[in-house]
């Protein structure tokens, strides 16, 4: 048999370097382990750098369990640009509350890897195992700030959840497997080709615990319980880290696995995924309104930005599949970056993260101050920024498959975003003084992550055709 | 009602029975055994439907090595004996569950009757096919499931292990 | 895109403002002096530019000028397209024009000058783009644009209530606009399926013409989202607290620019977009825009704040403009656009003469004022001009708008026309009443014994305003002309994309034939 | 002749039975244990398939499900101990400091 | 555009008469301090002196029959309607910028007297330059637009001159009254308008070149031109203070009396006479209209003199006889005689410009005492003044061969014999020469007679004014008797009034030679009507008699009081209109805008917020509820797959 491990790359490049990580990581002394940040940003960089070189190659290998083309890679970009942001953003955080800096990068790379497996897999084994690696070592992370009470709880949810969920998945995996007589997905659908009638009954309901899967995976009401508990226990950078790269990980899969190789079975699940759309954006908008910590609140946006993806995953077809890429990339930067501006508030063993302690930022902070307006309006949808542009190719894919009903929500919905949205900057800039004795000890490490993250954002939202091009060539890879 | 039924029913009752157990029963050692007992049956099933060698490694892996991780946790936090039980929550919980297999029973519920094939083939199952699979067409997974251990040891050090 | 515009004088006027406000970034926030003379420099090359711009502008022809064409996003049809027309030219130099003065007029705001300055030019750039874009997502984008600056302007440098009103404006305004884009894009894809051809170019989507039934739900869409803006009764009440929180200059910018946008926004968009439905919605409008008239009026006289009485008057003048657009007649349209000139420059004035004794006595309350003639008479004269150029009186400009609009809205319908010239005998009311309750009468309340009358940098200010007022009154032909072509263009556009004939007479078109 | 129905209906049943005691146990470590008996169910159904199909595949799904599982039941107790350390407690009704 | 008459000649000094005082205007308002009171108020005057010339010249070069046009540019144009900024100078026009330039003039010239020690001087005369350019544009516009301009800029200087005194409340709200009446009547003008430009839009010519319109006012149908000339009659009422809208015009009189004379008594209150003769063509066609006209003034001419008989203030009882004159014209405009009313203004500018300016000068005198019962006697002290008083006086009631007499008795004439005229029409007009008799001569004898009421230091004051202010009393007291002079009645020397006015006015105003009889009957029951009037205002005020006294006290409670209080129509409007309008906008302002709109508004996100606080009780907390509503979504989501099967 051929062993190809070109396809592989990308993966074993992020891989090894974790393992590197966590070897040095026991012979460093505490003062060189900043050190390790910097080893594995060269890992990410060359990952991202093989990812640009394999650009539009179609290669399989390993009897057909891994499939590389374009889409596996631009997803692997956006993995590899969120692991990056929230390496660069954790230095000095994991030093102020004393976590583990080879565990904590080794285990982002790791998960980063299992995310690069699941977009790249071709077969639910693969996918599967890919999916574990990234959920364990995001449990583990969520944890990983042992000293917080919270974060323990939070872990504790996550990995609760996530286990259930995996059982759901995991017999959806099985059902299908059943009517299919194959993991493979590439033999998967060759088998559903035949008309629906010959199919066994059980491979809808597998589709659908697999969806149940994904759904939890991306944080879809009712399945998105999780999602703002953990966020907000959590290790901010990890928070950041989670809604950004494990949300995009799942809904590339799902993208991928469902709605393309399984799409025959799509008839069934429109319905059921446009009232998940409808409930996703308006619950998520609706209880981000009441938060008073940003960072919670944050959690309960990405929600409805889960929501929002969720229409460009009804509307299908050619414009869906770009629209949904092109905002998880218009995504990643600003919620990566509202986070790190979070992250950059919190103080020794004391994360800063209600709305008051954004009290006049704006103006002590003027870089901070003008990053989250940048972030927040994005999200909120003001052109333009990313988040306006992917919202607009969304709502237009949604409006060209006929869901305008779907477009006319999301918009009410982002009206309602605005509310607390624009809270933030109400604090930053219309509220005067602030917590005292605020000292901003942030690595300068941590503005370069803000201002990436910003300068994609406003780029993304006014350049948008190299990054459209780059989706149309990704997903049009899939067939 | 053929042999093969009478046997698949009897283990099939104990399994039922034991998993309940191992929900229903308020002692936490109790429960910890009774799921050992459930993983020996699961695995006498494996056996009857030729994955002798699945089986095994069902004892090896679960029985052996899980189960006892549990049991050392248990001891080690030995957490209150009994846990209080509470009645209208349960019953939501066991109602809530009912229904679920009630829904996926008709799903599950085939159209066109499968025989057996496995049956007539003697090797099926057998440890050289499973590894040749394995490290032919599953090498990656293999590989990747390694890298998840990894991971998990990892993680269970991180979090467990005391203050420095 | 900007490394390959073909780099034409409206890109340029896009342009000043914008790297105006980034040379502010580069000044440090102490040194106050170099950042006003900065930013009003920058404010006033753009009205230099948009002056020479007018100049270039001929007035012989109703296309689009200077039209500069950028692909954007080609694979969604949306290029960087803007171009000037006689009904756009106007409003683009009010802007320049009203934004360099309040500018000028924001020498009292003392804390954070920086973002102050820097966002009035950002907010110019949104403004002027909105004006100039020809194609739908660009003029969605610079719309939007318009919101953030104008939101930080009254949530950080406003009154008390300034964070309940900022956040109520942006909100209002946006209820309207998302709907817009849903409009717009369902606009462009019917264009394509029935086309083949996938574009948001606006004059291209021109020649589109839809069934009715689609052409009403997509005008609602616009109407909406436009008639928030304006604010037609009764979307107008985010009006009120945005103006009376706002800071002078604020206030002189949203009254005297943001709310043209949506009257323009009707005019350009909504009207010819969907002609059929604008011909239905018509009377609906216009009802609205009559009650909006009176009812601004009545509501103004009884404010005891003399912004909220200009701000409810603001409400009371646009319903004139949209009479005037929604009979679909040459005087009508042309009017309109002659009003919103009108209201731009008086109420912008008062707002600058309200902000100029709120400065010396820190109050907006009539009832704190009374006899000011005899400490503030420059002061009282430039308020009795401006108060009467709103009143529409003659020889100001404010009566020849008035005028044209009713004189087109009578031949279509009198009864609203004779409701809406009651509008003429309460503009007077309550404006007088705030006048004699402010300047004349005896001087009796003690802190106005020792106001001072205007220094010469605010007669400075008021000066070309004013001068403007009485020109326009007196000689409006070079206003009217330039306009002349283009709403002919636009009127022909609404009536000939029209499937069934307007049920309305059109004095205006019919007369022309055998009028000359 | 026992049909494959009997068997997915089984392994149905004890997932059920398994959810059951992921939701109502107040007790972390026994919730635990319901989550591998509900993984139990998926093998027993993967291995049902695999025979019936007669495709090896099932099998070795079988085999890495257990890897997982192993995986997880050792974070999950490490989580476990480590949540146990801040509460003194295993019940997961307990745990409401995150809300809202 | 159709193009005027060829009768028009080009003439490029018209635009000058008046620009001039515009000039002087702008100069005053921006340069006034600087020049001094007394430059200033030499400059309005002479700029007004240099347009009465300049009205002089081209009254000059005026052929009877010609008309002078002068186009500076074209206005307004949009779409085909095309407004030029054109004046125009016809008989009618002539004999306006007569009156006013050269009553102007006067009036200037006295101000700078009367206003002397006024330190609003310099304001005062750059209003009434401003005023005064107004004014022209009133008469000489060639279009009705051009003429409204004028119409509302007069307003405008009106409301600025009543309220001159600003630091008093009465007079600021006098000056609002004044203008919102006023817009109320110009309501109702513009709607005319309007109604005229779009009736003729229709028929394909938007114009309102009064010309043009004379030549094509045929198109239109008789409805239609009844309820335009309704319309700007009701416009002209506002301006020339006829019922309903004539409340405005006696509490005008807080302006300084030099305004009084120019404005509300010569000039502006006659530009509804005005318009309407402008408009002669359209009206003639309206005979209800006229008939409208010729009641409301008839009726405004008996109410106003009713009220003035029992009035105290000097310059109220002038205000109300004005009122009252103004009601005449209006008869004569409603009985189809223009050029008769555009006669009684013309003499009427004279002698109430010199009753008001006499008044003005007695008042001058007792430094600022209006009230008649607190004058008398004063003959000895101001001779000047009294005897022009008297002139005029004689004039207003009539007296044979002075002015008033002749104008006011063609009026009656016409009332009586013109084909729209009746003998009803004809009695009121008569009771009311009465009337006016009376009032006038009562006023004369209290002001002048009888010993003074006056107190001590006033008297003290008291002194005859100065020279520059009697002169213009002499000369407007020469005119109150000679003006009248032009138009005698055909059995004197005839008119030649007429004769010139009468290509203006195409209605061939036939004199019945036959009734010459009539007339000079009529004349006689006039006469003697005026002479009873004269006769018991001396029994009852020329002699030392408690007459006065006891009639008042006689009917005390009873029509005097209601009189005095004329007719408590301020309080009826107040309670009619005012209050219910006040009431309304406060309830739509204080309780609908902020309870019901907003409160909508506010009421959406409020319930967001709820919506929101209750929602997130849902998020417990509790890990296992979680999992419930999971497994809840997935029981969901099988069970809409069964429902598929």
């Amino acid at each position: 048999m051929d062993v190809n491990l070109i396809p592989l790359l990308p993966a074993a490049q992020v891989l090894l370097t974790g393992l590197i990580v966590m070897l040095l990581d026991l012979f460093f002394k505490d003062h060189e382990k900043w050190l390790l940040a910097w080893i594995s940003l060269l890992g990410l960089v060359l990952c991202s750098g093989e990812a640009i070189v394999l650009w539009g190659s179609m290669d399989g290998a390993f009897g057909g369990t891994v499939l590389l083309d374009s889409y596996g890679l631009l997803c692997t970009q956006i993995f590899v640009g969120a692991s990056a942001v929230t390496i660069l953003s954790s230095i000095q955080y994991i030093k102020d509350n004393r976590i583990h800096e080879g565990e904590f990068y080794s285990l982002v790379l790791f998960a980063t890897a299992g995310m690069i497996l699941m977009v790249i897999a071709n077969d639910l084994i693969v996918f599967f195992l890919g999916l574990e690696t990234m959920s364990i070592s995001v449990y583990v992370l969520t944890g990983i700030w042992r000293d917080s009470s919270r974060a323990s709880e939070a872990a504790m949810k996550y990995f609760l959840m996530g286990a259930f969920a995996t059982g759901f998945l995991l017999y959806g995996i099985a059902l299908i497997y059943g009517a299919t007589g194959s993991t493979n997905l590439g033999q998967i659908s060759g088998f559903l080709v035949q008309p629906p009638g010959e199919w066994p009954l059980y491979i809808f309901a597998g589709g659908l615990l697999l969806m149940v899967g994904f759904a939890f995976k991306v944080g879809a009401v009712p399945f998105h319980f999780w999602v703002p508990d953990v966020y907000e226990g959590a290790p901010t950078p990890v928070s950041g880290f989670m809604s950004v790269a494990v949300k995009a990980a799942a809904f590339a899969a799902w993208m991928r696995i469902l709605m393309h190789e399984l799409s025959p079975l799509d008839i069934d699940w429109a319905v059921p995924l446009r009232i998940l759309a409808i409930l996703t954006m308006t619950l998520g908008n609706l209880l981000a309104i009441s938060q008073s910590s940003v960072k919670r609140m944050l959690a309960y946006s990405s929600i409805a930005h889960a929501g929002y993806l969720l229409i460009a995953l009804v509307s299908g077809e050619e414009w869906g599949g770009q629209s949904l890429l092109f905002y998880l990339m218009a995504y990643a930067p600003m919620t990566a970056g509202a986070f790190a501006v979070v992250t950059s508030l919190s103080e020794k063993e004391s994360p800063r993260e209600e709305y008051g302690h954004f009290a006049g930022l704006g103006f002590r902070r003027p870089f901070l101050g003008m990053a989250m307006t940048l972030f927040m309006l994005s999200l909120a949808g003001f052109p333009p920024l990313a988040g306006f542009t992917g919202k607009f190719y969304v709502f237009r894919s949604a409006v060209y498959a006929g869901h305008t009903d779907l477009a006319v929500i999301g918009v009410l919905n982002s009206l309602l975003s605005v509310i607390y949205y624009l809270r933030v900057m109400v604090m930053m800039y219309m509220e005067e003084g602030g917590v005292e004795g605020q000292s901003f000890r942030q690595s300068p490490y941590l503005y370069v992550a803000i201002g990436l993250a910003a300068t994609a954002t406003v780029y993304l939202g006014m350049f948008p055709s190299a990054a459209l091009d780059w989706s149309q060539v990704a997903y049009l890879s899939l067939f | 009602m053929t042999p093969e039924q009478l046997l698949f029913f009897i283990l099939a009752g104990l399994l039922v029975i034991s998993s309940l157990l191992v929900v229903f029963q308020r002692n936490v050692v109790y429960s910890a055994i009774a799921l050992v007992a459930a993983l020996f049956l699961i695995a006498i099933f494996f056996f009857t439907l030729h994955a002798p060698m699945v089986g095994v490694l069902q004892i090896l892996v679960y029985a052996g090595a899980i189960m006892v991780l549990f049991l050392f946790v248990i001891m080690f936090l030995n957490p209150a004996a009994l846990e209080p039980r509470h009645g209208f929550w349960w019953g939501l919980g066991s109602m809530a569950a009912l229904l679920l297999a009630l829904a996926l029973i008709p799903l599950l519920t085939n159209r066109q009757a499968m025989t057996n094939p496995a049956a007539n083939k003697e090797s099926f199952g057998s440890p050289e096919q499973l590894a040749k699979s394995l490290f032919t067409d599953f090498v990656l997974p293999f590989e990747i499931a390694s890298v998840l251990l990894l991971v998990a040891i990892i993680g269970a050090v991180v979090l467990a292990k005391r203050e420095r | 895109m900007m490394s390959q515009i073909a780099f034409g004088s409206l890109s340029f006027l896009l342009l000043i403002p914008l790297i105006g406000a980034l040379v502010l970034l580069l000044i440090p926030r102490e040194q106050k002096q170099a950042l006003f003379n900065t930013s009003f420099i920058f404010s006033l090359v753009a009205f230099l530019w948009s002056v020479k711009i007018l100049n270039g502008f001929d007035g012989g022809t109703g296309e689009m000028q200077m039209v500069e064409r950028v692909p954007w996003m080609p694979a969604y049809g949306i290029d960087y397209l803007v171009g000037i027309d006689g009904i756009s030219l106007f409003l683009v130099l009010l802007t320049t024009l009203l934004t360099s003065i309040a500018i000028l007029a924001s020498w009292s705001v003392k804390d954070k000058i920086k973002e102050y300055l820097f966002f009035m030019l950002v907010l110019e750039t949104g403004m002027l783009g909105a004006f100039v874009a020809l194609d739908l997502f660009l003029f969605y984008v610079f719309w939007e644009v318009m919101l953030i600056p104008m939101y930080f302007l009254i949530g950080v440098w406003g009154g008390a209530r300034r964070i309940y009103a900022a956040l109520k404006f942006v909100l209002f305004t946006m209820a309207g606009s998302l709907l817009m884009l849903i409009a717009i894009i369902y606009l462009a894809m019917r264009h394509a399926h029935i086309t083949q051809t996938l574009t948001f170019n606006l004059l291209q989507l021109y020649d589109l013409h839809l069934p009715f039934n689609e052409q009403i739900w997509l005008f609602v869409a616009f109407a909406l989202s436009f008639a928030i803006k304006v604010p037609l009764f009764p979307f107008h009440t985010w009006l009120p607290d945005a103006h009376v929180e706002a800071p002078t200059a604020g206030s002189v910018i949203l009254a005297g620019v943001l709310l043209k946008m949506g009257t323009y926004g009707f005019l350009r968009f909504a009207m010819p977009l969907f002609p059929d439905a604008a011909v239905a919605a018509a009377p609906t409008i216009i009802a609205l825009a009559v009650i909006g008239i009176i009812y601004g009026a009545a509501v103004a006289m009884m404010q005891g704040d003399i912004k909220k009485l200009v701000a409810y008057s603001s409400v009371s003048h646009l319903g004139f403009v949209m009479l005037g657009l929604f009979v679909f007649n040459v005087q009508g349209i042309q009017g309109s656009i002659y009003q919103m000139l009108n209201h731009g420059l008086s109420t912008g004035a008062l707002f600058l003469l309200v902000g100029m004794i709120y400065d010396r006595r820190h109050s907006r309350r009539i009832e704190d004022f009374g006899g000011l003639w005899k400490q503030m008479p420059i002061f009282s004269a430039l308020l009795l001009v401006v108060t009467f150029s709103s009143i529409g009186l003659p020889g100001l400009n404010g009566f020849i708008g008035e005028f044209l609009i009713l004189l087109g809205a009578f031949s279509v319908t009198p009864v609203w026309t004779a409701g809406a010239a009651t509008g003429v005998i309460l503009g007077a009311i309550y404006m007088l009443w705030m006048y004699r309750r402010v300047i004349l009468g005896p001087l009796t309340n003690p802190e106005n014994q020792k106001l001072a009358d205007l220094n010469s940098r605010e007669i400075l200010l008021l000066v070309p305003i004013l001068a403007l007022i009485v020109f326009m009154g007196v000689y409006p032909q070079p206003f009217l002309s330039r306009m002349q072509p283009s709403v002919d263009l636009t009127l022909k556009r609404i009536l000939t994309m029209q499937s069934a004939p307007v049920a309305v007479n059109h004095a205006g078109i019919e007369g022309k034939s055998d009028g000359r | 002749m026992v049909s494959l129905d009997h068997y997915l209906i089984l392994s149905a049943i004890i997932f059920g039975i398994g959810v059951v005691g992921v939701i109502v146990r107040r007790n972390l470590i026994v919730v635990l244990m319901s989550v591998e008996l509900m993984l139990n169910a998926v093998n027993l159904t993967f291995v049902a398939f695999s025979s019936f199909l007669g495709s090896m595949e099932g099998q070795v799904v079988v085999f890495f499900v257990m890897a997982v599982a192993a995986a997880e039941a050792v974070v999950g107790l490490a989580i476990i101990i480590s949540v146990f350390r801040h509460r003194q407690s295993l019940d997961p009704q307990e745990m409401q400091l995150l809300k809202w | 555009m159709v193009a005027p008459p060829s009768t028009a000649v080009a003439i490029e000094v018209l635009r000058w008469i008046p620009l001039i005082p515009l000039a002087a205007s702008v100069i005053n308002v921006f340069l006034g301090e600087r020049l001094g009171k007394k430059t200033a108020g030499a400059l309005a005057c002479a700029a007004v002196g240099l347009s009465f010339g300049l009205a002089l010249y081209v009254f000059w070069l005026l052929p009877a029959t010609g008309i002078f046009r002068d186009v500076v540019y074209t206005w307004i144009e949009s779409g085909a309607f095309q407004i030029n900024l054109a004046f125009q100078v016809d008989a009618l026009t002539a004999v306006m910028l007569l009156v006013v330039t050269g009553i102007g003039f006067l009036i200037h010239v006295y101000s700078l007297g009367y206003m002397e020690h006024d330190d609003g001087m310099v304001r005062f005369f750059a209003y009434l330059n401003l005023f005064i350019f107004f004014m022209l544009l009133l008469v000489m516009g060639d279009n009705l637009l051009l003429l409204f301009v004028g119409w509302e800029g007069v307003g405008l200087c009106s409301y600025l001159l009543i309220g001159f005194w600003y630091q008093d409340h009465n007079n600021t709200i006098a000056g609002n009254k004044a203008f919102i009446v006023n817009r109320i009547g110009d309501f109702s003008f513009v709607l005319g308008i309007l109604l005229l430009v779009t009736e003729l839009g229709r028929q394909g010519l938007l114009t309102l070149d009064f010309m043009v319109l004379q030549s094509y006012v045929d198109r239109l149908s008789p409805a239609t031109i009844t309820l335009i000339t309704l319309l700007l009659f009701v416009g002209a009422a506002g301006k020339s203070a006829q019922i309903p809208l004539f409340v405005w015009l006696p509490d005008a009189m807080a302006g300084p009396t030099p305004v009084s004379a120019l404005i509300h008594a010569a000039t502006m209150v006659t530009a509804g006479v005005y318009m309407t003769s402008r408009l002669h063509f359209l009206f003639a066609l309206a005979p209800v209209t006229l008939w409208v006209i010729a009641v409301i003034g008839a009726a405004t001419a008996f109410f106003a003199a009713t009220v003035a008989l029992t009035q105290n203030d000097i310059k109220r009882v002038l205000a109300y006889s004005t009122v009252s004159q103004l009601g005449y014209m209006f008869l004569a405009v409603g009985v189809g005689a223009f050029s008769a009313a555009i006669f009684h203004l013309f003499t009427h500018a004279f002698f109430k410009a010199c009753l008001f300016l006499g008044s003005g000068s007695v008042i001058h005198a007792l430094s600022g005492e209006q009230d008649m019962r607190k004058m008398g006697g004063l003959k000895a002290h101001l001779p000047k003044t009294y005897w022009t008083y008297v002139v005029a006086t004689l004039a207003i009631a009539g007296v044979p061969f002075t002015a008033g007499f002749f104008s006011k008795d063609l009026i009656l004439w016409q009332a009586f014999s013109s084909a729209h005229g009746s003998q009803a029409l004809w009695t009121v007009g008569w009771v009311t020469a009465g009337m006016t008799a009376f009032y006038m001569f009562r006023q004369l004898f209290m002001v002048f007679h009888g010993q003074c009421r006056a107190d001590e230091h006033v008297k003290a004051h008291m002194h005859e004014s100065p020279a520059v202010m009697t002169w213009p009393l002499i000369i407007l007291a020469v005119g109150s008797i000679f003006a009248g002079w032009l138009g005698a009645p055909e059995y004197l020397w005839g008119s030649r009034w007429d004769e010139w006015l009468a290509p203006v006015f195409r209605v061939a105003h036939e004199v019945h030679h036959d009734a010459v009889a009539t007339e000079i009957y009529l004349l006689l029951l006039t006469l003697c009507i005026v002479g009873g009037g004269i006769l018991l205002a001396y029994l009852f005020y020329g002699r030392e008699s408690k007459a006065a006294d006891h009639l008042a006290s006689w009917a005390a409670g009873g029509p005097y009081r209601v009189l005095l209080n004329k007719y408590y129509v301020d309080e009826l409007y107040d309670f009619v209109i005012v209050r219910p309008f006040t009431g309304t906008s406060n309830w739509l302002a204080q309780v609908f805008d902020v309870k019901v709109i907003d409160g909508i508004v506010n009421g959406v996100a409020t319930l967001a917020r709820g919506l929101s606080l209750v929602w997130r009780e849902v998020q417990t907390g509790n890990v296992q509820h979680y999992l419930v509503v999971f497994l809840a979504g997935t029981l969901a989501l099988l069970a809409y797959y069964l429902g598929q099967q």
